[in-house]
């Protein structure tokens, strides 16, 4: 074909050559799916309480969960000018990682991606791709799902809700609780359905569950707070208060539940953290106070820290703040916990 | 050049008046005894009575929204402002019963101005309609937009937990068995099959679906009778907006998600037409039932969750084939 | 009585064609919405209207575009398909899935393979006699379902980039071939109606089917027809978004539904059939494109997104919908 | 060659009920009114005629406030009224019944005939269905139907529908407070015999104590109900005629402005030779939901009208027969050939053509042009191999619409601007544009046009025939079915039950036909 060429747009080089931004011409993104939910409207007040620090502000995209939606976005936004742009992206699917990254790098804009990526994508591979974060779902799906066995005494029937099925975070926390049932083999898994991180769809379901398997429902396992919530709700209507229930995600709703013995267990996802540390990492490559060939190998994509949250220390995680230092551009890997395996 | 008064027949003699009940009214309902009798045999889980009673709590919500949508699917319009109303709904009465957020305590009041909020964004729907003659898809589409851009201010990035035991209560506490929410989903039915039989707005919306033309030439105004389904279409979202929150203790953005489809498919189901002018809130009653009863009898056969959704599509397809094909004649118009 | 009627006369009546100037503002109706919201957006942030911001708009279009014609075709008929966007889905399971083997074929796979299912749905409508409204919300569960199977509920990498390369080339270095083929999907579908008795024949069965049959159209065979046509162009927006993520997800077109109806409504054709044209829908995919990526771009909180989004989709339509050609608005 | 004929009855005391000045309407394309003059007088019924489109519907609507007249005025009573709405016109009491049905049909015939007007029926926004049912009895009670207040609209056949009609429109009674003008726009042409008997009997009485306002094509009939005729000619008052001695050939001249034939079908023309021995359409033992074990049988060249009362089944063979009713028994063959009766489809491959009776929403696309509806089945003919060509098709339509005299702007005009007979005309040369019907099956092909069109279409039937079309005729009234058929088939309750030979110079008479239908 005549006239056809590979870029509409050409302004990718490597980064040795680029000079460092001006601090003032960097240009912050936030991007999550919606507003709408505890966790992700923390993550972009996180975002701008980090931006306020560095005397930026930051854009707030969402795109409402639609997949197609947040690549529109993301392309729009690489038409633009990219010389010094930072983007903190929570991707909707794992299969929504590559057109960013590949985009980010076309365009030379700095990127960190959140939660979702997949196991094959190397990041040491990309040279605007700064990092990858994410929390362990195996393992957080293992230690709730410990909880849970020993909160129903190591023995007896549990429910399980699992998250949007075509998402890595609810297969890793499922694979998990599958774990954590070869580990607890008194306990039973009654039935599994999903509720698709919803609430109220949590509610229905467990309603379901609940009148079909009876009394012989100890535990309910949910792949995130929400769900559990909703789950919370659904044994109270059903009039049941021996049934344990856990989480992850360690929303306020969830940790007052725990505080008031609602709930068993949780496991932190520290939302303004993400929000600020994504941005952060960014704009310490933008100003060139952090080389991208300096980041260690096992930086560029890691699990964050994260706990357990049970009565006994969830005192300790009601009042989340961030701290200012956790975005020194020296301290921005300290929560790692390793390499994602 | 509307579409042909009554849309699926066609041809306009018939051999004699008829009165009364006739095979199209009472296919959904012999599909839901199908259905219920098939799940019954399949699941002893499913024919307990304490199920029973969890499906008709379950077909609360869907059967107050079924109520609204339904005058609107009678006069051939359609609404898919549910999500956006809904949500703006149960953010608002959270936000103003007693709640986490704020010192409001108003109680009843509280689920008033909601269901007034509602009401009024619903009428904002007709008056698009009438006004700029706009058609419903689309106003009621941007209505829902609005609807969820309003939920969102409101909600601010807290979730709005309520306290309010009057409210908490309904989703709680039982009557002969039932859920107060499932009575008040009862009454809906009850007040609008009354609406639809009794009243001028009722048997003209059914008529607007019939002819909407011949009401213009009789005289009738029918611009203040669509805006006022509308409106009445909105209350009724508004109310399940309540009663979701209710049911979760708390104030959604997304309270509304996917009621907009659920709700205009069970109204199909149960025999009312998209083209408008046939049906009612009886008939739709009927589909919620067949719509829930399948949600649940499915998960009490331990259908896998991938093929979940796959199986009650099918089901639906197959329940209005089923409830079409004896009525199939040459010749017939189906859109 | 020397000449018999069925033989008709040489001499044609000559007859003045007066087509007059509000309906030829009316028809363009559509392209002045599209540059009223592209100048207020401009005015927003004066960057937005960059050649390169531009090329983005028409290359994220593309799909949207090509989904939005083909369901046009039904709408056109009096129908509905609410299937085009879990179809378009499962095509991109299908693609990913089918490409190690296939190669070069298999976007000629996936197009005949969403064709046919498009048909089946088109042939369960007509025989059965069901609403497509229906059939179709039937379809896009059913489709759902077996993209989650067959997908085991995750995306699947497209490695083989080689096959889909030329959707993400640029003509002249500015125009994305992906949406050079949605042109060429609009112009194919526009030109197989207007030229042909097609038109003629899916506008009677959408202002009133009875007619059309009495009058022994092919009421059945085009309303398949319009449906395959559906089904294949929900395949090709698939290859776009595939060549576009470089896999497949059974999740990934789902939320294309609404924009692609709305697309359609706000090109000005009428929802209840008969009145409309691809073309129209073409402009409101860019209009519903614009909303979509713009407003957030230009800086507009996500709340006031909302409502901006639901506030300038009813204007739109109330500019671009043509009431001389729809009496009565549902 | 102004007519003009002066009422010789004494001046009427009061003010006219009615008086229309110089009224003007222009559609795009049509000056629909140019000028029209007319007067009702209190207590007289008043006859319109014109041709089809000479603006008759168009004039009523305008007494009704549905059209806004351009220029011109209106007087009520003697009093200059500006009519916005039908609620205006009711309350001046002027209620109309419209040429095309408007009942809504899944409303009880009670409803329907209170609507917009329930009074004491609805009270505080509550139906009161006893009450309801009672006003509506008082209406039916007045044209002695026997129509079951709340049966659904949508049950009834059409003649009962056109009842339901009259008696809505005699609410207009109870509205106002004045002399009522009642308005009826083709109120008979699909009446039975008795049916319309009834409603003459109920125009007499109105005439007691309102003026009335009569359309129809049936000029007869209108010299038979009407004191005094009024005619349009092009949108203008042509004249008017005392309906007393008068003779339809007095009005049919002024409606056209040149004498004709007016019995346009007793003088069939014949250049037929002896029917070919073997019939062209066989239908042997069809049987359906409405009609059992229909014997017929059609040779090329002839028409055979089908007669009997509504409910006869008549319809339902002619639409089995074109595939668009189901049938549980029996055959057909055309030409020799097993008739595929399984849709419309077949039938028109066979060369079958079928005009139905509900041409607004059966046979035609009121908003696709002329252009389109005429070619919507043959659409070879408006193409070069699968491509539609323009000029060809643009050459063919204008032929036909000159042949036909349709009366249309455009080629591209919607055909549902069209006035009813020139819409039927259309419809029927949709089946003339191939050349290549076999059969034609006619539902009531004379409906609404005018004496004018009526012949053209006898004279169209009758070269059909004679160039060897087999037609099956459902005619308007028994003198038509007479005068048109060559052979007429009596049905009644579903069955074929007599047939009477009816050739040129050997014709039965009405008397003849309705022995055999009872
Ligand atoms: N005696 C009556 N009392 C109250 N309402 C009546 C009565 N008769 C008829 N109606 C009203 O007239 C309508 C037409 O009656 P019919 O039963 O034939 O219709 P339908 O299609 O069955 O209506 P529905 O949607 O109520 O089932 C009914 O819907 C009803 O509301
Ligand atoms: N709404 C309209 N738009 C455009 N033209 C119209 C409209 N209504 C009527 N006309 C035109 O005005 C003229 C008069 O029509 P009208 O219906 O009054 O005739 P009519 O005398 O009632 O004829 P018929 O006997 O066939 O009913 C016709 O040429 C018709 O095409
Ligand atoms: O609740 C979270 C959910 O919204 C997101 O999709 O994945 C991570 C979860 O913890
Ligand atoms: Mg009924
Ligand atoms: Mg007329």
């Amino acid at each position: 074909l005549t006239g056809c060429t590979e870029e509409a747009v050409g302004t990718s080089g490597p980064t040795e050559a680029a000079a460092a931004c001006d601090p003032a011409d960097v240009k912050l993104v936030g991007q999550v799916r919606n507003e709408s939910n505890p966790y992700e409207a923390a993550w972009l007040d996180g975002g701008d309480a980090f931006a306020e620090q560095v005397g930026l502000t930051q854009e707030r995209l969402t795109y409402d969960g639609d997949s197609t939606r947040q690549q529109e976005q993301i392309s729009q936004l690489l038409a633009g000018d990219t010389d010094c742009l930072v983007m903190n992206v929570l991707p909707n699917g794992d299969s929504d990682t590559p057109p960013i990254v590949e985009g980010a790098e076309g365009a030379g804009a700095y990127l960190v991606t959140q939660w979702n990526k997949p196991a094959d994508l190397n990041v040491a591979d990309y040279q605007y791709w700064l990092s990858h974060i994410t929390y362990d779902g195996v393992a957080s799906g293992k230690q709730i799902g410990d909880a849970l066995a020993e909160a129903i005494g190591g023995s007896g029937g549990i429910i399980a809700l699992q998250g949007i099925l075509d998402t890595g975070a609810a297969k890793d926390r499922f694979a998990g609780l599958e774990e954590s049932l070869a580990a607890n083999t008194g306990v039973e898994l009654l039935d599994d359905q999903t509720a698709n991180f919803s609430r109220a769809e949590a509610l229905e379901v467990t309603k379901t569950l609940l009148s079909k398997h009876g009394d012989d429902v100890k535990g309910i396992w949910a792949a995130n707070d929400d769900m559990a919530l909703g789950a919370l709700e659904a044994l109270q209507q059903a009039g049941r208060t021996d049934v344990a229930v856990v989480g992850i995600d360690a929303v306020p709703d969830a940790l007052t539940a725990i505080e008031d013995g609602a709930m068993t267990a949780t496991v932190s996802s520290d939302g303004p953290w993400q929000g600020g540390i994504g941005l952060a990492i960014g704009y310490c490559v933008a100003t060139g106070e952090l080389a991208v060939e300096d980041i260690a190998a096992e930086d560029r994509a890691w699990f964050a820290e994260q706990f357990l949250i049970t009565a006994d220390n969830v005192a300790d995680f009601t009042s989340p703040e961030t701290d200012p230092a956790d975005f020194e551009c020296a301290n921005v890997f300290n929560r790692s916990q390793g390499a994602i395996s | 050049m509307a579409p042909p008064a009554d849309a699926e027949v066609v041809t306009s003699r018939r051999p004699r008046a008829r009165r009364g009940v006739s095979l199209r009214d009472t296919g959904p309902s012999i599909a839901l005894v199908v259905v219920f009798a098939v799940f019954a045999a399949l699941s002893p889980g499913f024919r307990t009575l304490s199920n029973v009673q969890n499906i008709m709590d379950a077909a609360a919500v869907l059967a107050v929204v079924t109520c609204g949508v339904t005058f609107v699917l009678m006069m051939g319009s359609i609404d898919l402002s549910t999500p956006g109303i809904m949500g703006a709904s149960a953010i608002t009465v959270a936000l103003l019963v007693a709640n986490n957020r704020n010192d409001n305590d108003l109680g009843m009041l509280g689920v008033a101005v909601a269901v007034l909020l509602a009401a009024a964004l619903g009428c904002l729907s007709g008056l698009a309609l009438v006004a700029l003659k706009v058609p419903s898809f689309m106003t009621t589409l941007g209505v829902s937009a609005v609807g969820l851009g309003v939920a969102t201010l409101l909600f601010a990035g807290v979730q709005p937990n309520i306290t309010d035991e009057m409210l908490e209560g309904w989703a709680v506490e039982r009557t002969l068995g039932l859920s107060h929410l499932t009575w008040i989903a009862v009454a809906c039915v009850l007040v609008g099959w009354s609406v639809q039989r009794w009243t001028r707005l009722g048997r003209y919306a059914y008529a607007i679906g019939g002819a909407e033309e011949v009401l213009g030439l009789s005289g009738v105004k029918v611009a203040p009778f669509k805006v006022g389904v509308f409106t009445m279409a909105g209350a009724f979202y508004g109310l399940a907006g309540v009663m979701v929150t209710s049911q979760l203790g708390a104030g959604l953005v997304q309270a509304g998600k996917g009621y907009d489809f659920s709700a205009i498919t069970a109204a199909v189901v149960g025999g009312t037409l998209l083209s408008g002018g046939r049906g009612g809130v009886l008939h739709s009653a009927v589909g919620v039932l067949l719509v829930t009863v399948l949600t649940n009898g499915l998960v009490q056969v331990g259908v896998s969750p991938y093929w979940q959704g796959g199986v009650q599509g099918l089901i639906v397809v197959a329940a209005v084939a089923a409830a079409v094909i004896p009525q199939r004649r040459r010749n017939q118009v189906t859109k | 009585m020397s000449t018999s009627v069925l033989t008709p006369a040489a001499a044609p009546a000559t007859v003045v064609a007066r087509p007059t100037v509000g309906q030829r503002v009316t028809s363009f109706m559509p392209l002045i919405a599209l540059a009223a919201l592209l100048g207020a957006l401009a005015i927003a942030d004066p960057g937005f209207l960059s050649q390169s911001s531009l090329t983005a708009v028409v290359r994220t279009a593309a799909p949207l575009v090509v989904l939005a014609a083909g369901a046009t075709v039904v709408v056109l008929c009096g129908g509905i398909d609410l299937s085009i966007a879990a179809l378009c889905s499962l095509a991109t399971v299908f693609f990913a899935m089918w490409l190690p083997d296939l190669g070069g074929l298999t976007i000629a796979a996936v197009v005949a393979a969403t064709a046919v299912i498009g048909a089946v749905q088109g042939v369960a409508h007509v025989l059965l006699r069901i609403p497509s409204f229906i059939v179709t919300l039937g379809g896009m569960s059913i489709f759902a379902a077996i993209a989650l199977v067959i997908s085991d509920a995750g995306p699947i990498r497209v490695v083989d980039r080689e096959a889909t390369a030329w959707l993400d080339l640029y003509l002249a270095g500015v125009v994305p071939m992906a949406f050079v083929v949605a042109l060429v999907v609009v112009a194919l579908i526009s030109a197989a109606l207007r030229f042909t008795p097609l038109d003629s024949w899916v506008r009677a069965i959408g202002y009133s089917e009875s007619a059309a049959r009495l009058a022994g159209s092919p009421v059945d065979r085009v309303k398949i027809a319009a449906f395959t046509v559906s089904g294949a162009c929900a395949g090709l927006a698939a290859v776009m978004l595939v060549s576009r993520n470089f896999s497949g997800s059974p999740t990934m077109a789902d939320n294309l539904l609404l924009p692609a109806v709305a697309a359609i409504v706000v090109g000005g054709t009428a929802i209840t059939g008969g009145h409309g044209s691809v073309w129209r829908s073409l402009a409101g995919a860019l209009v519903v494109t614009l909303l979509r990526v713009g407003l957030p771009i230009v800086g507009v909180p996500s709340a006031y997104e909302q409502i901006l989004y639901g506030a300038i989709i009813v204007a739109a339509v109330a500019l671009t919908l043509d009431r001389s050609k729809v009496q009565i608005i549902k | 060659m102004n007519l003009q004929i002066e009422p010789d009855a004494p001046a009427p005391a009061t003010a006219p009920a009615l008086e229309v000045r110089g009224l003007v309407k222009h559609f795009p394309g049509v000056k629909a009114l140019d000028g029209v003059d007319l007067v009702v007088h209190q207590h007289e019924v008043l006859g319109l005629a014109g041709e089809n489109g000479a603006g008759k519907s168009t004039l009523l609507k305008a007494l009704v406030g549905l059209v806004r007249p351009d220029a011109g005025e209106i007087l009520v009573r003697g009093q200059q009224v500006k009519l916005r709405s039908i609620m205006d016109a009711a309350d001046h009491g002027i209620g109309m019944v419209f040429q095309e049905q408007s009942l809504v049909p899944n409303l009880t015939v009670a409803e329907n005939i209170v609507l917009g007007s329930e009074g004491p029926g609805v009270r505080g926004g509550l139906y009161r269905w006893d009450t309801l049912r009672g006003l509506a009895q008082e209406q039916l009670d007045k044209i002695g139907s026997h129509i079951d207040p709340l049966a659904r609209t949508d049950t009834l056949s059409f003649a009962d529908r056109q009842m339901v009609e009259i008696a809505k429109v005699l609410r207009i009674e109870q509205r106002s407070s004045h002399p009522p003008v009642i308005i009826l726009d083709e109120p008979t042409s699909v009446l039975e015999p008795k049916e319309i008997d009834a409603l003459f009997t109920q125009v007499r009485r109105l005439r007691e104590f309102a003026s009335v306002v009569f359309v129809s094509h049936r000029l007869d009939e209108v010299l038979d109900v009407c004191d005094r005729v009024a005619v349009l000619r092009g949108g203008r008052s042509e004249g008017e005629v005392v309906a007393q001695g008068a003779e339809p050939e007095d009005l049919h001249r002024m409606m056209i402005g040149a004498t004709s034939s007016a019995d346009h079908y007793h003088d069939a023309v014949c250049e037929r030779t002896d029917a070919p021995p073997t019939p062209r359409l066989v239908v042997r033992g069809l049987t359906g939901a409405t009609f059992q074990d229909v014997d017929l049988d059609v040779h090329a060249g002839e028409i055979v009208g089908i007669v009997g009362v509504h409910g006869s089944g008549r319809e339902d063979v002619c639409r089995a027969l074109f595939g668009a009713e189901a049938t549980t028994a029996g055959e057909a063959t055309l030409d020799g050939e097993a008739l595929d009766l399984s849709g419309t489809r077949a039938a028109c491959a066979a060369g079958i053509g079928y005009v139905p009776a509900e041409r607004k929403t059966e046979g035609m696309v009121g908003p696709m042009s002329v252009a389109d509806n005429m070619l919507l089945t043959k659409q070879s003919a408006r193409c070069a191999g699968p491509l539609v060509r323009p000029r060809k098709q643009a050459r063919l339509v204008d032929t036909w619409i000159e042949r036909l005299s349709i009366r249309t702007p455009h080629r591209s005009t919607p055909i549902g601007r069209l006035s009813g007979g020139n819409q039927q005309k259309v419809v029927l040369a949709r089946w003339l544009v191939g050349g290549d019907v076999r059969l034609l099956l006619l539902d009531h092909p004379t409906r609404g046009l005018d004496v004018g069109a009526r012949s053209e279409v006898y004279r169209l039937m009758r070269e059909l025939a004679n160039s060897g079309v087999a037609t099956v005729l459902l005619a308007d009234s028994l003198e038509e079915a007479i005068g048109m058929s060559d052979r007429i088939v009596v049905m009644s309750d579903g069955r074929a039950t007599a047939e009477v030979a009816a050739p040129a110079g050997g014709k039965p008479t009405p008397l003849d036909l309705v022995k055999e239908m009872v």
